[in-house]
């Protein structure tokens, strides 16, 4: 989009990115890349956050920023591979469905995102607002990493995602929530991943595995 | 109710109890000329009856009051049946008490407690005879009433005696209805009062019996009465045949004492002529098997609606 | 004012202590105290609220009407006769070795928390904070329903915790594309979360963006009331967590949940003139309850059959406030009400008959009337009023709903009238001889408190046969609210 | 000031609430129960019927009470209707409650005072729902009686058999409530008001009333048992402890038919002929099926409960008739035949209830159930066996018992049935005449049996012999009872004359004063047409019987010899060689092969110890009701496999819905 200031392009560029980073978890397998993938979703989505922050002058924005530093680049990352490491879960068998054709859903969930953000585009009066059909086809697709994956720490890593996914959302169709509830956001990311933490280490303790077949005894 | 009514209501009465035994007599000797056999005496029955009564009564064991007063309330109840079918003149006060189906009702009465007392002793024989009387009347009682209903659709009434006034005094009419009516009633009443092909009277075989089966406990004055109401019961259903289908003589309520005495030879004549009818059916029918009787039975009640559903159809 | 911060601080409070005091034997009569004086608070709050009118305060952060000062009420009400039935309850679990010292500390802090929470959800005027205390609902809870650690009640637990998170998730989608859309008129600061103002300016927000956003709201909300096909993972939690955390899921959260979505649809109804929002909730609600229905008479754990007749209830009051109008909405706050009383009150009793037989299974459990007169018959009757037997008040509600349906949509009576029958013949045909017939129990070292059941099923009956006019003027007030 | 009728009603339902709420004082009081709260029961039901009694013929009275809905406080309205049903709950009530004085003992079913509170609660709904002015208080009501009904059902609910026959009866009342529910949304004819007095003013489009009436009959044909709702009723009346079998069958049956005729001529106004065709020709397979069932049965309280049906029938048929007539506008023969079929659902609460409580002390005395086990009883308990053949007459329609007059009066109306604009109507009157009569005799034929196996012959167990007979207050229950019966069967043209402001409520004309010109006779039309006079019927024949007797002891010597039964040369003769039921049954089983389910087991001739057994059961429960159940099996098991078990499918619905709604929204 030329003409566009160039920190509209920049978080263009970002959404881009996000997206990608989507796709590659969606095709990625191994447990550890993914939480590497996890944070430089992570890395992204401050960047674009802060990004938005310097160009509306909106210093709240900043402080969301360094949130997202402190908890999805640092924190979450870090708790995750001391799991893996402490549970020594290397990898992740084949998902459900094999890789390209979770892409080409994929592919069409995105185009699907993007159809349903254009009306909503038109009316938002923000810069950024483009970035918001990129915004649902990462929660999307995170959506469908949940679901295509068959152990516990992926579909997490997947759940993390989609918070992701909704951040950027917030920051670039509306400028961030409210500071209050973007710490209550926050405050229930991070306990939702201590309370999987300690499930883990259960589940393990269970089923010797974290392997979701064992979760699929109670029916009807 | 006038005097001369309450007169012929008790003329009537003295008459269907006097005439019954000799009505069955008729029956018998009939037969017997039918059948070659040495016919007995057409007073028998009178004998028979007063034998009885001058015999010791033999109780069964384990008898309970049913028992006893049975023979009582069936005498009864065949003498107010008796009562209500006009059989010599149509002014009987007690017939507006009680009409068509108060008579099938009396009936009911005399055959309930016939079959509970049969029962009453406890054994084989009595509650067999109860049980197929009740067979025989479950389906009997019904046919009947069916009958009688035809009669009172034509006649637009259910007593009796406007019925007979209505067939006997007005303007003479073809009833095809009455035809079936009239083939039902004949079948009805061969099953009631025991008669081949239903029941055998003269039987001695207990397998075979009904209406004998019921009363094997039965002696002295209870038999006699229980004789006399069967006797009575036959006369009043020729009574009743000879009320809806031949009703020409019976005085009406207006024709005075005189019509009723000379209703009475005419009576006798048609009873004679009935009760040979009767003893020819017998004749020439054999017994049939009891579960037969529902077939023959059925045949009856279903004639007797097929005659309604005609005089419906033809509006009478 | 006041009367708010005590409703929110006590439990906070009283989590925060329990927490620290760790697990005495009086740990439990403190849960029930710090229960008692919330529900004291919620009542002095209510009073107020009858008093003088909505309340807004702390900058309109918090806003109190007739529509959630009922429920909050109720909250605190069944917070409290739960505590109380769980004192005893937890005892026995105790006694035969389910649960140690340091999970019962736990329990007892997470109740607590978890009461803040809801309380929060019920009292909050942002839209954000909303679904904080949505989310961290869930959190509290999800420890709860894995309290016993076993296998069962883990993997429902997780299926609790992914299922709600996810569609919790889609809610705060759908929160922000509502501030997305009340942003241009209210401004950032403009409090573009808070429903008040956003009621105010309903009118003229963008349709297109609510109807979106509704959606997500609705899948997100309606994945926590348990509407069909949202609802899976609601049996597993109802039927694997401990008894008292059943009860208050079905009886309290549900609620909540519902409100919640209650609370956006009013929104949204304000921007849309289509029927869009109402069919969508009627749609779901019916839905709810035929599935629901279908499937009880499947069941073989009483406690997850109760979890699926309360999901069958849920989809009923669902479809009352889709219909909306006075009746439907006045009906629909009944149904919540009542529904909330009876369910709690019926899961005090299957616990502690779940605990004399020692197995959940409905075949095992048998002749309750005779070891335990005052079990079975609350057991018998508290089935009975759920499936609607009058004079009890969930008839009264279904009456009402029934009759708002006869006149609106006369085409769902009949299903919904079937649904009820099949219902009523599967729940029933398995409770009876759980109730009646030779006994299989054993005594329960210590002695269960029926109180709480015979209160609930004794205002339920009252509800039923007579609806006090305070309480009613009170519904009427917030079903036109809800309009 | 003086209370009005409608009040002390009121005051007579609070008070039975009262005395079923002291029973949970002392639950397990048996003395206080028996000797308190059942005769104070009896006294205020006592009460209730002398207040309906004076109520009928007057103006319908009506109040509000503040209980109930917002929007629909409780209207509560007595008119002659429900003042009749009133009186035929009370006087049965009243004899009934005396009997449960004497009968409950303590036994390891419910405590006895939770019984009685169960029994106060039946009573006080039944009563409220005559008085129900209003849906949602006559559906309160009606669901409430169904309730305390069915705990008293399953009093003894150890026994399977128990638990199982309370849940047909209490899913079966269910679903008839619901139909009842349906039935009133139709007939507020969307003006939104659920009382009595705007459906009446409301008028319904023709497709919609007969929506309406129809509903109605499954709803209450449902609580009434006719075919093919009836499952429930053979299985719950044996069920019950005897007092409650005689109130189920004397008293709320009845309940239905108020309901049916409140619905049907008061609520809806206008009916079509051909509701009454359909009534009729349910009403009359209904009753001619229960009557051949009865007839199989070897357990006397099914027995009885079948013959409810059969009454049921008849009931029903009369009230398809009275539809017929009004809706030609044959008022007169309208009003005959409604005369006849309240009359008969009087007369059936009295006999059938005298008969169950029979029933209930034989159970007692002998703890034995089955007929097969019976026998000779006269001899043992002399009270109950002379009282109960009253009810066994009255119930065979002899004259001059009761059960004869309503007969009568319904044989009237068919037979006077004038041409009817439809042939086939015409067509059909003489064959509902048929199956009546065919019914009616089939009765006498079950009642024999009945009577005969339970009381005479010789006892078949040994242990009869030490059967006791009922006590005093059972003895009196009884007693009023079949005085009730004596007394309806003696005295029609006052009963008629009571019942007739009913016609000219329903009907508009009244029927009483061509009915029951003089006080001795009865002439529905006129006095040549048709004409009975029961006082007449009754002092001939009692005069002529104890005529005879006289005469017959003056003439006669009187020598009286007792000796064994003759034994046909045939040495042993034992009490089993008795017509046992089945056998007496037999017949009726044999000509009506096809109404039945039959299992038999023949004894083969090299059998050591040979037996005969045969199961009789009901075709409508394998073909209506288990294809029902199947089908509901299959589809809950379909439905089953949404729940099944792994999360990402669980996760697959919530994205596939919200895509939907989604792409549903654009």
């Amino acid at each position: 989009m030329t003409g566009a200031p160039l920190y509209a392009q920049l978080i263009n560029l970002l959404a881009a990115i996000l997206l990608l980073l989507a796709f590659a978890m969606l095709a990625q397998r191994r447990v550890l890349s993914l939480v590497n993938l996890f944070a430089a979703q992570g890395v992204a989505l401050a960047l674009s956050t802060a990004i938005v922050a310097f160009a509306t002058h909106q210093p709240h924005l900043y402080g969301s920023a360094l949130l997202t530093v402190v908890l999805k680049v640092a924190l979450l990352p870090w708790l995750l591979h001391r799991l893996i490491r402490r549970l020594d879960v290397k990898w992740d068998v084949e998902g459900l469905i094999n890789v390209p054709t979770t892409m080409l859903i994929g592919i069409v969930l995105v185009v699907f995102a993007f159809n349903l953000a254009s009306p909503i585009s038109q009316l938002a009066s923000t810069v950024t607002r483009s970035t918001l059909g990129i915004a649902i086809a990462s929660v999307m697709l995170s959506f469908l990493m949940m679901i295509t994956r068959r152990k516990a720490i992926p579909q997490v890593i997947g759940f993390l995602a989609m918070e992701n996914g909704l951040f950027f959302a917030a920051t670039s169709a509306t400028y961030g929530m409210p500071m209050v509830v973007e710490l209550g956001i926050a405050l229930d990311i991070l306990v939702a991943m201590l309370i999987l933490g300690v499930f883990f280490f259960q589940i393990r303790e269970q089923f010797d595995s974290l392997d979701l077949k064992h979760l699929e005894r109670l029916k009807e | 109710m006038t005097a001369a009514g309450f007169a012929s209501q008790l003329l009537q009465l003295a008459i269907a109890l006097a005439l019954a035994p000799l009505l069955v007599g008729w029956v018998n000797q009939c037969r017997a000329w039918l059948q070659n056999k040495g016919a007995p005496s057409l007073l028998l029955p009178y004998r028979t009856i007063r034998k009885l009564f001058a015999k010791d009564a033999v109780v069964a064991e384990g008898a309970s009051p049913i028992f006893r007063t049975m023979p009582y309330i069936v005498f009864g109840a065949m003498c107010c049946a008796a009562a209500i079918v006009p059989s010599l003149a149509t002014d009987l006060p007690f017939a507006r008490a009680a009409d068509a189906i108060a008579l099938v009702g009396l009936f009911a009465l005399a055959r309930i407690f016939m079959a509970l007392a049969a029962m009453d002793i406890g054994t084989a024989f009595g509650s067999l005879g109860a049980r197929r009387e009740m067979f025989v009347g479950f389906l009997a009682e019904p046919a009947l009433l069916m009958v009688l209903f035809t009669a009172s659709l034509i006649s637009g009434s259910t007593s009796l005696t406007t019925i007979v006034d209505t067939l006997a005094h007005r303007e003479l009419a073809i009833y095809p209805s009455l035809a079936f009516a009239g083939v039902a009633f004949t079948m009805v009443s061969l099953a009631e009062n025991a008669r081949i092909p239903v029941d055998n009277p003269a039987t001695h075989l207990e397998l075979t019996m009904i209406h004998e089966a019921m009363i094997l406990e039965y002696s002295a004055r209870h038999l006699a009465l229980i004789e006399w109401a069967a006797a009575l019961k036959l006369f009043n259903y020729s009574c009743i045949g000879l009320a809806l289908f031949f009703p020409i003589g019976i005085a009406a309520a207006d024709d005075g004492w005189q019509a009723t005495l000379g209703a009475a030879p005419l009576l006798v004549f048609k009873l004679a002529i009935g009760g040979a009818l009767l003893a020819l059916i017998e004749t020439l029918s054999a017994k049939m098997r009891i579960f037969r009787a529902p077939e023959f039975l059925g045949t009856a009640f279903l004639l007797a609606v097929l005659g309604l559903l005609v005089n419906q159809l033809l509006g009478s | 004012m006041i009367e708010i911060l005590a409703v929110l601080g006590t439990p906070l409070a009283g989590a925060a202590l329990l927490a620290l005091l760790g697990e005495r034997d009086f740990a439990a009569t403190i849960n029930v105290g710090v229960s008692f004086v919330t529900m004291l608070a919620a009542a002095a709050l209510t009073v107020r609220v009858l008093v003088d009118g909505p309340l807004l305060v702390l900058d309109r952060q918090f806003f109190v009407d007739s529509f959630n000062v009922s429920l909050t009420a109720l909250t605190a009400f069944v917070g409290f006769t739960t505590a109380l039935f769980s004192r005893p309850y937890m005892r026995i679990e105790q006694a035969h070795g389910r649960l140690t010292a340091a999970r019962l500390r736990l329990y007892h802090a997470m109740y607590q928390l978890f009461n803040f929470t809801m309380l929060l959800a019920l009292t909050t005027n942002n839209m954000g904070i909303l679904w904080v205390a949505m989310e961290a609902a869930t959190l509290a809870t999800v420890l709860l329903v894995s309290l016993y650690r076993t296998p069962a009640s883990l993997e429902a637990a997780w299926k609790y915790f992914i299922l709600c998170g996810v569609g919790i998730a889609q809610a705060l989608f759908g929160t922000i594309l509502l501030y997305f859309a009340a942003e241009k008129l209210l401004g950032a600061e403009g409090g573009a979360l808070l429903w008040t103002s956003l009621n105010d300016v309903k009118g003229q927000l963008e349709p297109t963006v609510l109807s979106i956003a509704f959606v997500f709201l609705l899948v997100g909300y309606g994945t926590k009331v348990g509407l069909a096909p949202l609802h899976n993972w609601l049996p597993d939690a109802h039927a694997e967590g401990p008894t008292p955390v059943s009860a208050v899921l079905s009886g309290l959260l549900l609620n909540v949940a519902l409100y919640a979505v209650v609370r956006c649809k009013v929104l949204v109804e304000g921007s849309l003139d289509s029927a869009f929002a109402r069919e969508l909730m009627m749609g779901f609600g019916l839905l709810s309850v035929v599935i629901a229905a279908l499937l009880l008479s499947r069941q073989k754990d009483v406690k997850r059959l109760f979890a699926y007749s309360s999901i069958e209830h849920m989809g009923i009051a669902t479809f009352a406030f889709g219909m909306g109008g006075p009746i439907a909405n006045f009906a629909g706050l009944l149904h919540m009400t009542v529904h909330s009383l009876t369910k709690s009150a019926i899961f005090f009793t299957v616990g502690h008959a779940a605990q004399k037989a020692g197995t959940q299974l409905t075949d095992e459990i048998r002749g309750l009337v005779t070891t335990n007169p005052p079990l079975g018959w609350g057991l018998v009757l508290g089935t009975l009023a759920i499936l609607g037997m009058p004079p009890f008040g969930v008839f009264a509600s279904e009456f009402l709903i029934l009759i708002t349906a006869m006149a609106v949509q006369p085409w769902a009576t009949p299903v919904l009238l079937a649904a009820l029958g099949l219902a009523f013949a599967s729940v029933f045909s398995k409770i009876q001889p759980m109730v009646f017939g030779e006994t299989t129990a054993k005594r329960l070292p210590v002695r269960p408190t029926m109180v709480p059941v015979f209160v609930h099923l004794a205002l339920v009956l009252m509800l039923g046969l007579w609806i006090p006019p305070f309480l009613a003027e009170w519904y009427r007030q917030a079903a036109r609210l809800i309009g | 000031m003086i209370p009005t009728p409608l009040q002390l009603v009121i005051a007579a339902i609070a008070a039975w609430l009262a005395i079923g709420a002291l029973g949970l004082l002392r639950p397990r009081d048996l003395r206080f129960v028996s000797r308190l709260l059942f005769p104070a029961g009896a006294a205020v039901a006592l009460g209730l019927a002398a207040i309906a009694a004076y109520a009928v013929g007057r103006l319908p009275q009506s109040s509000v009470l503040p209980l109930g809905l917002p929007d629909l406080p409780f209207h509560l309205r007595i008119d002659s209707l429900s003042a009749f049903f009133l009186v035929l709950l009370g006087a049965t009530s009243t004899a009934i409650s005396l009997f449960s004085s004497g009968y409950f003992r303590s036994s390891e079913g419910t405590a006895p005072g939770l019984v009685a509170m169960q029994y106060h609660v039946f009573l006080a709904a039944m009563a409220l729902v005559l008085i129900a002015d209003d849906a949602y208080v006559f559906m309160v009501a009606w669901e409430a009686m169904a309730l305390a009904s069915y705990f008293l059902v399953t009093t003894e609910h150890r026994l399977p058999e128990i638990r199982r026959a309370g849940l047909l009866y209490l899913v079966i009342a269910h679903v008839g409530a619901i139909a009842i529910l349906l039935a009133f949304g139709v007939l507020q004819g969307g003006s939104g008001d659920y009382t009595f007095g705007s459906m009446r003013s409301v008028i319904l489009p023709g497709a919609w009333s007969s929506i309406a009436f129809f509903l109605a009959l499954t709803g209450f044909g449902a609580k009434a048992g006719i075919l093919p709702l009836h499952v429930w009723l053979p299985e719950a009346h044996p069920a019950a402890p005897s007092p409650v079998s005689a109130l189920m069958s004397g008293a709320m049956l009845k309940m239905a038919i108020y309901g049916l005729l409140r619905v049907a001529f008061d609520l809806l106004n206008g009916q079509l002929w051909w509701w009454g065709v359909i009534a009729l020709t349910l009403g009359l397979v209904t009753a001619l099926f229960g009557i051949v069932f009865a007839a199989a049965q070897s357990d006397m309280k099914r027995l009885l409960a079948y013959s409810s049906i059969e009454n049921i029938g008849i009931i029903v048929a009369g009230i398809g008739l009275v539809i017929l007539f009004k809706s030609y506008g044959k008022a007169l023969l309208a009003g005959i035949t409604l005369t006849a079929v309240l009359y008969h659902a009087l007369n059936h609460a009295f006999y059938k209830s005298l008969l169950f409580l029979a029933t209930g002390s034989v159970l007692h005395a002998t703890k034995e159930r089955s007929l097969g086990k019976l026998g000779g009883l006269i001899h043992r308990m002399p009270w109950v066996a002379w009282l109960a053949l009253v009810g066994t007459l009255a119930i065979a329609g002899i004259p001059p018992l009761n059960g004869f007059v309503s007969e009568w009066l319904l044989l009237q109306a068919f037979l006077f049935t004038p041409s009817l604009p439809q042939t086939f109507v015409n067509m059909l009157v003489p064959i509902a005449a048929a199956a009546l009569v065919l019914t009616a005799a089939l009765t006498a034929y079950v009642m024999v049996k009945f009577y005969g196996v339970v009381f005479l012959g010789r006892p078949r167990e040994s242990n009869l012999a030490y059967a006791k007979d009922a006590g005093r207050y059972e003895r009196v229950a009884l007693g009023l009872l079949a005085v009730g019966c004596v007394l309806l069967g003696a005295l029609p043209v006052n009963v008629i004359a009571f019942i007739d402001p009913i016609n000219v409520m329903l009907i508009g004309s009244s029927a009483a004063p061509r009915m029951a010109g003089s006080w001795l006779f009865l002439a529905p039309i006129d006095a040549d047409r048709s004409s009975y006079s029961a006082p007449i019927v009754l002092v001939v024949i009692v005069g002529v019987v104890l005529l005879t007797m006289t005469i017959v002891h003056r003439l006669y010597h009187g020598r009286v010899r007792i000796a064994p039964p003759w034994d046909c040369g045939f040495p042993l003769q034992t009490p089993r060689m008795q017509d046992t039921a089945e056998g007496f049954g037999q017949p009726i089983r044999q000509v009506f092969e096809p109404f039945f389910r039959m299992q038999r087991e023949l004894p083969t001739p090299f059998d050591s110890a040979p037996r005969y057994s045969v199961r009789v059961d009901d075709h409508w429960w394998y073909w209506i009701y288990v294809p029902i159940i199947r089908g509901a099996e299959r589809i809950a098991r379909a439905a089953g496999r949404i729940q099944q078990g792994r999360i990402s499918v669980y996760l697959t619905y919530s994205f596939c819905t919200l895509l939907a709604l989604l792409f549903f929204v654009r």
